[in-house]
């Protein structure tokens, strides 16, 4: 009889515990957060050829190089775009209405900054042009309607945005062929870049377990299930295998 | 089970099936003496007991069950048309039964001298026909509704693709009961077949009464007494009437070939097409030359068997076999008569002559139409 | 008198006037004199004697097939005018009109009725043909009733056979050209008969393609709309019309001849 | 006593006889009753007719719970209240005008009935008055009493009115003091009208939103033998008027009733449920109302094909997609075969074989992917040749001239190929002869052989000489190479050395099969011929649709040299058997004894020499299997296909189609026959066995089934008997044909021209087409690194221009003269518009089928006009400047600022080419009309502050606006004004050789490893 008696307190308290704590990560905890690090040797970005237009290269104090990667010192990966892709508990499904604040993108020395970009639905998307040239913005969605236009010097400013969500497609200049942008477009707020030392935070999340995609324009995707709350979600990303030459 | 399905299928072959039909028929409806004494030997009389019947419906019925499992059987005996031919197959069978076996006890009670089973002694034996008849064929006619009814209900009439005047189904066939007919056609120009030979076969039944004028031994079921009469009949009504519209139905496939029930309707089936005139056999055989350019005298030979057949036997026989005959019928009956049977007999006639001596026609007068 | 006093509402309608009009004698005929009346007062009862032979009640012996084969033309009658109200003789409708008899009429069985109560009438015919043969009832005295049974056996197949033309399928058409071919090669009326080239003056040949026998029959070189309304008036009108004759000559015969045959 | 004497039957015994039967009987009639009522369509009604109240039900629940979230409803719902209270306020007068209003119904009534008594008194008077004054009699005062009565009738007309117009008083008064309540109501029941029709309908289906009296009125509609009055439960169906089935004689009316059980057909939101409640797909297409092909108009049967007037699901004659489905139909459904209707349902994978009958002259059809697919691939593999179907009448022949076969290749090539083309080319549209089905035992293969060996020697004798210049240059392969893949030569050819074992057939798959797949064409030609042939083709076979690319010699020969190095060595080692003379005079002689009796074959074949058989024998054997066909061939001009017409294939009756032995493996169907026939063509020379096995027919070597075999997949197969199934002779009226305009016929006739010419294969219309672009992005990483090749706007850019609007585009003079002449238009291109030798009847064809796709039919068209002097042109001025147009586009010669990767069209050549019209259409957003092209819309201040505009763009741009249009023809006419050289293939040339041009490319050693 004792022996049953104390099994039960036990089993009693284990369960306590369990509500206690699945009681604290979902009532208080909101973001999910990481880092996105390169492993392997990386790359030097080579130094672009902006003589074709004078401006280009007048705008820019360092000659600049390509940004397809960038790595702080710790190998922390710059301009990845993390974002939630699906939810377990459903509860993204919803309605979001879009961020009041536009999101900028900024032709700047012939280069686009930044390079990748997340905007929501519906959300304002601001084209700047603080170069003196022509440029002209040529985005390339699949399932959004495609743009192309031409933004002259005069024009410092120009607004767009887009009616569904999209995973990230391309955004080029025709007149300076090395300028290159990614935008993904997603119809809820939880979505990030990763900055210069490779982190990204993800907030306001309710909680539960989500399934979180870090994508690079050229490292491929990587997925994971990740909790509300846990530690950090990492990604790391290596050199893509690349189909021998035939 | 294959075997068995084999062996039906071969002796389905009318050269079998009609040989043996013809060999055995006189023994099971005897029209003399002789035969009737190989009748009773053979103990073929059993056939009317009340036994046989049940085994027989029973076999039939066992046969149409087994038959049912078969693709092709089933095919051609469900095919909604030829469903009252089987149905017809049982009750012909099953009322010559009754016929034979009510006639057996009649002459029975002949022989022993006693009245046939129907005789009664007017009017004492007189029934009333409220409601004795009346209620009996009331009941009789919600049975035979209900099951019409029933019939109706679990069969569809066919129905299949509209009409198409250019474009002729393989095997076409005319309605069941005309296929007797129809097989004629294999054996007679459709003047005979189509014309001449359903007109005579009308023609003659309608002689019978004239040709059979005695009164007696009628009001009762009985053979003995009448029993060519009732084999010669026989001999029309189930084997060159029934029999002819079963082969047709059942057993005639695509270019009108020959199939056995259990056999698929290949319409690349061949049956080797070789068959010649008499006119043929003779100059072209026989004398070892070509075809006389006179129509008489290329049919001379033809003519004269047939006229032989239909003017020097008649009398023949009047003088020999059926004497007796003659002298009961008298000669305009006894014409009719024999020339109507001989005419009859003509159908089986060409049907061997075909198939022993690929014979086609007897006379062969195509550019009149005229062939026999 | 005074025990019976009650009657009941029916009792009371079979002692009225109008019932006693219609129903000579009323009531359940339950002593002699009332069977016999019931027969003899009845226009349709009276096609029998009052009074029969014993064997010829007993369904061993009769079989029942001839007056089956009346009553199903009875029931061809009916069901073959009620089919009459959806089916019309015409190429352009008269194979839809059959389809929808099966898909879509209310009580469109009748076409299946029509159709095998036509082959069981043609069985019945045959079967009460083959009895009368069986118990010699042809002979004398009977033997011209005998031949006008004959008449009525071809009748039958007639009418059979130009019902079977009316669904317009293949079945039907080509069953009805391969029996009408047959009038082609009629002697001396078909065009491709023995001796119908003899039916000419001069080079004016009498018996054509278009003027023979199967011409007459189906309207027309080929089986087409005008061989569908003759074939359709002959089946409704004609053929029934000339059965219900030699029908009444028949019966009336059967009993003028002496009624069912009995043994001397 | 007697009167037991006079009975036989126990009265009781009948009574019990009678009672059975009589029970039997009713039981009967019970049974009959509950057959008619029990109609198998019923049970599909019954079951639809509760997901039809489910989904209402939903669909209800939400547009209520949508309308209480709306604020605009809430608010009227209150106001509604509202102005009900005051309503109440004011009964008492309302009721007065109640009151009034029965009073003047009342004298409206009396004083109507006084008029009309008296109009019809004084319309008597009047014919009485008439016929007076005729003079035939009649009362003498007529005239008066007329009179008196006109006054009479006329008073209580005006009676009448003035009641009238008092009604109209007192119900304007009333209507005034409604009137708050009636606008609220109107405005709430806009709002609500979804809803009330939601409701409507659901009373109409759903019995517990029924009255009572509807309720009951729902059950007993549905009562046995009541049901034929006005059921619920019924039949539907469509008579479509105007189309018949087909009879042979008369046509009768379509009738379809197929909706009796798909319920749901025309009705959406029943997409998602099991069949046979389905949605019909694409309902705007198809079946919709609205659609180009409403239910009502065409039925079922039309496209279907199947038993319309069947409401059973056997007599509907359906037909299973497969095995299984046929399988699972015979158990669930009691379903087998309906051979008695000569068109059953068409299985699924067939459907499209509906289209066709409507819709022959357009290549390809759109939404009929599996029936265009079928057209490509009889048009590819030549069926047209020996099959003779209207559509492809005037196509040349399909395969290649032989009439100068020996300069082309050889003899043993020749005969290998013929032999077993597969074993030389594995994807090879040329079929198989030889080594089928009934012609492969030893003793075949030895006679096959002969054969071969005497056709090859017969196209050899007759072939006549081709005459190349003679040039030889030494060819560069990897130039070669880089020329094979950039000039465009992909857009028809392949080079596939191994068989794809992923090959997918479509239309745009078969598009890059046009000419054959360049391989090993070392093992096969000569090089003089290739070179003359690269450098002209029509000069060998003016037929051929290989056009001239206007390639220099040493381009040709760089060409040649790359793909003559290419050789199949299997190939090349199999033997070639030797002449069998005894087989040869065979083969002859039983062509001879065609003719000839058998001595006097013996007779000629003696006095033949080897050569003599052999030839003879080749051209028997040439006519025999009908190369000529498809082939040019000496001594066969003009002669007939050998094949059976299929212009009306598809309505062959099935008892035409002769399935021999194969009556239990193939079912009877006419589309399992076809597939069988393309599939196996020899195939009903064979015998089965159940072992899957089968023996071969007792057949004469000529009498054998020559139809060859194409090695199709099975998606190929299917596709042609889609076709072959249209190929009927249904007779559609013009009324439900798509309309005849002569725009229609332009537009079909410039589609199948352009099919059969392949210009999709380069250029792409409308999303269709551009199968070059899998070679523009092989050469883009020939050439720039595969960083660049997975670009696909760069892929486009390098790749044939899109063709989408062209008719609105480019003036038609020019198109015309340009089509003739071709020249350089695009600067960064690599890839080259051919010369073809279209007559200017074919071109002409092309540009009205561009002009009539896009609405126009002009021929002539005003020049543009402008002057140098007018704001216009110097406003387009400042705004080409401040777009920069100069940084892509040539002006002149004027050299684009950028490199050559971004340039663009020569601005000179515009005002000839282009029209203004659609300048303006391109300008205001160039990407809707060419998705994916590099042009931005140019950027046009029209919206900004005029003083802004003034200040930075200058007055005249100013001047505009404000005016989108006018804006954006200024920059048309400022291309107007500009002046300078047209042709600047030159400076491009020199630009690229030493420039390059100028792509973005990722260095492999930027990783700086290279390990991998």
């Amino acid at each position: 009889m004792v022996w049953i008696y104390t099994e039960e307190i036990v089993n009693n308290n284990i369960i306590k515990i369990l509500i206690l704590s699945s009681v604290l990560t979902f009532g208080f905890a909101g973001d999910i957060q990481g880092k996105i690090t390169f492993d392997g040797k990386a790359p030097k970005m080579k130094l672009l050829r902006m003589d074709a237009d004078p401006v280009c290269v007048a705008n820019n104090e360092v000659a600049p190089r390509k940004e397809w990667l960038i790595l702080d010192e710790n190998n922390g990966l710059k301009n990845v775009l993390v974002f939630v892709k699906e939810s377990s508990t459903g509860s993204l499904a919803g309605d979001f209405n879009p961020t009041e604040n536009p999101a900028v993108i900024d032709q700047n020395g012939c280069m686009y900054v930044p390079h990748v970009l997340g905007v929501m639905v519906g959300q304002k998307l601001d084209i700047l042009n603080s170069d003196g040239t022509m440029h002209n913005i040529h985005a390339l969605p699949k399932v959004n309607k495609e743009f192309n236009k031409a933004m002259p010097r005069s024009k410092k400013r120009m607004t767009v945005q887009f009616d569904k969500s999209e995973a990230p497609f391309k955004v080029k200049c025709d007149v300076h062929p090395w300028m290159g942008a990614f935008i993904g477009v997603f119809d809820h707020p939880y979505f990030a870049v990763t900055g210069d030392d490779g982190s990204y935070v993800i907030s306001g999340l309710e909680p539960g377990v989500y399934v979180i995609e870090a994508w690079h324009e050229k490292l491929g995707s990587q997925t994971a299930n990740v909790t509300v709350g846990d530690s950090a979600a990492n990604f790391t990303f290596t050199k893509p295998k690349k189909p021998k030459k035939k | 089970m294959d075997s068995f399905k084999e062996i039906v299928n071969y002796i389905s072959n009318p050269t079998i099936l009609f040989t043996t039909v013809v060999l055995v028929f006189p023994f099971i409806f005897p029209p003399s003496d002789w035969f009737e004494k190989w009748h009773r030997r053979l103990g073929l009389h059993h056939l009317w007991g009340t036994k046989f019947i049940v085994i027989a419906m029973l076999g039939m019925v066992a046969f149409f069950m087994y038959g049912l499992g078969d693709y092709n059987f089933q095919k051609i005996v469900l095919k909604p048309d030829n469903v009252p031919i089987s149905g017809l197959i049982f009750l012909v069978a099953f009322f010559t039964w009754l016929a034979m076996n009510q006639a057996y006890k009649n002459d029975e009670r002949l022989n022993a001298g006693e009245k046939p089973n129907e005789y009664f002694e007017a009017p004492n034996d007189k029934v009333l026909v409220w409601p004795d008849l009346v209620y009996v064929e009331l009941i009789s006619l919600i049975i035979a509704s209900a099951f019409l009814l029933v019939w109706s209900i679990g069969l569809p009439a066919p129905i299949e693709e509209p009409a198409n005047p250019t474009e002729s189904p393989n095997p076409a066939k005319a309605p069941w009961y005309f296929l007797g007919l129809q097989e004629m056609l294999v054996y007679f120009d459709p003047w005979m077949a189509g014309v001449v030979i359903p007109s005579l076969i009308l023609v003659g039944l309608m002689a019978i009464p004239y040709i059979d004028r005695n009164p007696e031994n009628s009001g009762f079921f009985s053979y003995n007494r009448r029993r060519l009469a009732i084999s010669v009949f026989m001999f029309g009504w189930l084997v060159l009437w029934l029999m002819l519209i079963i082969v047709g139905t059942f057993l005639r496939g695509p270019n009108w070939n020959i199939f056995g029930p259990f056999e698929y309707w290949d319409i690349h089936k061949l049956e080797a097409l070789t068959n010649i005139n008499v006119s043929e056999i003779i100059y072209i055989k026989w004398l070892n030359k070509g075809l006389p350019d006179s129509i008489i005298i290329r049919e001379i030979w033809g003519i004269s068997i047939l006229l032989g057949y239909f003017l020097i036997l008649p009398p023949l026989l009047a003088k020999t076999f059926l004497k007796d005959m003659y002298a009961r019928l008298g000669s305009v009956r006894y014409s009719v008569f024999i020339v109507l049977i001989l005419i009859a007999i003509t159908l089986p006639i060409k049907m061997y002559l075909r198939w022993m001596f690929n014979l086609k026609y007897i006379i062969a007068i195509p550019e009149y139409f005229f062939n026999f | 008198m005074a025990e019976q006093t009650k009657k009941s509402f029916l009792e009371k309608a079979a002692e009225s006037q109008v019932w006693k009009s219609i129903f000579r004698g009323g009531g359940v005929p339950r002593n002699r004199r009332q069977r016999m009346m019931s027969v003899l007062n009845s226009v349709f009862l009276h096609l029998h004697p009052v009074r029969l032979p014993k064997h010829a009640v007993k369904l061993k012996f009769t079989w029942c097939m001839g007056g089956l084969s009346f009553f199903i033309f009875l029931i061809l009658t009916i069901s073959g005018i009620l089919l009459m109200f959806y089916y019309r003789p015409t190429i352009e409708y008269a194979y839809t009109d059959i389809i929808d008899l099966a898909e879509q009429v209310p009580f469109g069985i009748m076409r299946e009725l029509h159709r095998w109560g036509a082959h069981a009438m043609v069985i019945t015919v045959w079967l009460h043909m083959f009895r009368v043969f069986m118990t010699g009832s042809y002979k004398p005295p009977r033997e011209f009733n005998w031949t006008v049974g004959v008449i009525l056996l071809l009748l039958t197949l007639m009418l059979s056979f130009t019902g079977y033309l009316l669904p317009w399928d293949q079945l039907a058409i080509w069953a009805i050209t391969v029996g009408s071919n047959m009038a082609r090669a009629a002697p001396f009326l078909g065009h491709e008969g023995p001796g119908a080239s003899l039916l000419a003056i001069g080079d004016i040949n009498f018996i054509t393609m278009a003027s023979d026998a199967r011409f007459a029959l189906i309207g027309g070189r080929f089986m087409g709309e005008a061989a569908l309304l003759r074939f359709y008036v002959l089946h409704c009108i004609g053929l029934p019309f000339i059965i219900m004759i030699f029908m009444s000559i028949h019966f009336w015969r059967v009993r003028k001849d002496g009624g069912i045959s009995t043994p001397v | 006593m007697a009167d037991n004497q006079e009975r036989h039957y126990n009265i009781l015994k009948l009574n019990r006889a009678f009672a059975i039967s009589s029970l039997v009987f009713f039981a009967v009639w019970i049974l009959v009753f509950v057959y008619d009522f029990q109609r198998p369509w019923k049970k599909y009604q019954i079951e639809f007719r509760k997901l039809e109240i489910e989904k209402i039900r939903q669909d209800l629940y939400a547009e209520s719970a949508a309308l209480e979230k709306n604020s605009n409803y809430n608010q009227l719902v209150e106001e509604l209240s509202a102005a009900e209270k005051k309503l109440t306020v004011r009964q008492n007068e309302l009721d007065e005008i109640v009151q009034q209003l029965e009073i003047l119904d009342a004298e409206l009534y009396k004083n109507n009935q006084l008029y009309q008594f008296a109009k019809a008194d004084l319309d008597v008077l009047k014919y009485e008055y008439e016929k007076s004054q005729f003079g035939h009699g009649g009362s003498e005062n007529a005239g008066e009493e007329y009179g008196g009565l006109n006054i009479h009738v006329n008073k209580y007309y005006l009676d009448v009115q003035e009641t009238e117009s008092r009604i109209e008083t007192v119900k304007s008064q009333e209507r005034k003091i409604r009137k708050y309540i009636d606008e609220a109501k109107n405005s709430l029941t806009t709002l609500t009208r979804e809803n009330s029709l939601l409701k409507r309908r659901l009373t109409k289906v759903d019995p517990e939103a029924m009255s009572f009296a509807n309720k009951i009125g729902n059950i007993v509609r549905d009562l046995p033998v009541i049901d034929f009055i006005d059921p619920y439960y019924e039949v539907k169906q469509v008579v479509v008027k105007g189309l018949e089935e087909d009879l042979i004689y008369m046509g009768m009316p379509k009738v379809d009733r197929c909706m009796t059980c798909h319920v749901g057909i025309d009705k959406a939101g029943f997409e998602d449920a099991p069949q046979p409640y389905k949605t019909h797909p694409k309902l705007d297409f198809i079946v919709g109302p609205s659609s180009a092909h409403p239910l009502s108009e065409f039925g079922c049967t039309s496209c279907h094909a199947g038993r319309g007037r069947g409401t059973r699901f056997y007599t509907t004659a359906h037909s299973p997609n497969d095995q299984e489905t046929a399988h699972r139909w015979e158990k669930e459904l009691g379903w087998e075969p309906m051979h008695y209707w000569e068109n059953p349902m068409l299985p699924k994978r067939y459907t499209e074989a509906g289209c066709y009958k409507c819709h022959s002259g357009n290549m390809p059809l759109k939404e009929a992917e599996t029936l265009s697919l079928g057209l490509s691939v009889f048009e590819k593999a030549g069926c047209y040749a020996c099959h003779q179907v209207d559509r492809w009448n005037d196509l040349p022949k399909p395969g290649p001239s032989l009439y100068h076969l020996a300069s082309k290749t050889n003899k043993d090539w020749t005969y290998k190929w013929i032999f077993e083309p597969r074993s030389f080319r594995h994807n090879t549209w040329m079929p198989h002869f030889f080594k089928k089905g009934n012609n492969s035992d030893p003793e075949d293969l030895k006679r096959t052989e002969q054969e071969v060996l005497a056709m090859t020697e017969y196209l050899f004798s007759t072939a006549t000489p081709y005459k190349t210049a003679n040039v030889d240059y030494a060819g560069d392969q990897e130039k070669g190479r880089v020329l094979v893949n950039s000039l465009g030569c992909k857009g028809c050819h392949q080079i596939q050395p191994e068989p794809d074992s992923e090959y997918d057939p479509s239309v745009d798959a078969i598009r890059t099969e046009q000419g054959p797949n360049l391989i090993s064409l070392g093992s096969k030609v000569n090089r003089q011929w290739l070179l003359g042939w690269l450098k002209n083709p029509y000069s060998y076979h003016p037929d051929t649709k290989m056009p001239n690319l206007r390639l220099s010699d040493q381009e040709a020969a760089d060409i040649a040299a790359y793909l003559l190095a290419d050789k199949n060595k299997t190939f090349d080692q199999l033997a070639v058997p030797s002449v069998n003379e005894s087989i040869v005079d065979r083969i002859s002689a039983d062509f001879l004894s065609q003719l000839l009796r058998q001595d006097q074959v013996a007779r000629r074949l003696e006095d033949m020499e080897i050569s003599e058989k052999l030839n003879y024998a080749g051209e028997k054997l040439i006519g025999n299997y009908g190369c000529y066909s498809c082939h040019n061939i000496a001594g066969f001009e003009g002669k007939k296909p050998i094949g059976t017409s299929l212009n009306v294939e598809g309505s062959k009756l099935i008892s035409k189609l002769d399935f021999a032995f194969w009556h239990d493996e193939i079912p009877h169907t006419k589309w399992d026959w076809f597939y069988a026939k393309v599939d196996k063509p020899e195939t009903f020379d064979l015998i089965p066995n159940d072992d899957g096995t089968y023996a071969v027919k007792e057949l004469p070597s000529l009498d054998k089934s020559r139809m060859p075999h194409y090695g199709l997949t099975d998606k190929e197969i299917d596709a042609l008997v889609t076709l072959i199934m249209g190929l009927v002779k249904d007779e559609i009226p013009e009324s439900k044909l798509p309309e005849k305009t002569p725009a229609y016929l332009a537009v079909t006739k410039g589609e199948r021209f352009i099919h059969t010419n392949n210009c999709l294969g380069c250029h792409k219309i409308d999303g269709e087409g551009g199968a070059i672009w899998t070679a523009t992005a092989a050469w883009l990483g020939e050439v720039a690194g595969s960083e660049n090749s997975e670009d696909i706007s760069l892929v486009q850019s390098f790749s044939p221009p899109l063709l989408n609007t062209e008719g609105r585009k480019v003036q038609p003079d020019w198109l015309l003269d340009w089509f003739q002449n071709v020249s350089m238009i695009r600067p960064h291109l690599q890839v080259r518009m051919p010369s073809y030798d279209f007559t200017h009847q074919e071109w002409n064809g092309v540009i009205d089928y561009f002009q009539s796709k896009d609405g126009l039919s002009l021929t002539y068209e005003n020049p543009h006009s402008f002057s140098q002097a007018s704001n216009s042109y110097l406003a387009g001025q400042k705004v080409q400047e401040e777009g920069a147009c100069i940084n892509c586009h040539f002006y002149g010669a004027m050299k684009p600022r950028q490199d050559a990767l971004t340039w663009a069209p020569n601005l000179v050549l515009t005002k000839e080419r282009l029209r203004p019209d659609w300048l303006i259409e391109w300008f205001n957003n160039p990407q809707s009309v060419m998705p994916g092209t590099k042009m931005p819309a140019p950027y046009i201040p029209v919206d900004e502050p005029i003083n802004d505009v003034i200040e930075y763009w200058g007055t005249e741009v100013a001047t505009f606006v404000g005016d989108t249009t006018a804006m954006l023809y200024t920059l048309v006419d400022w291309m107007w004004g500009l002046e300078g050289v047209e042709d600047v293939s030159a400076i491009v040339k020199a630009h690229i050789e030493s420039q390059g041009y100028g792509f973005i490319t990722e260095d492999e050693d930027e990783w700086e490893d290279e390990e991998w």
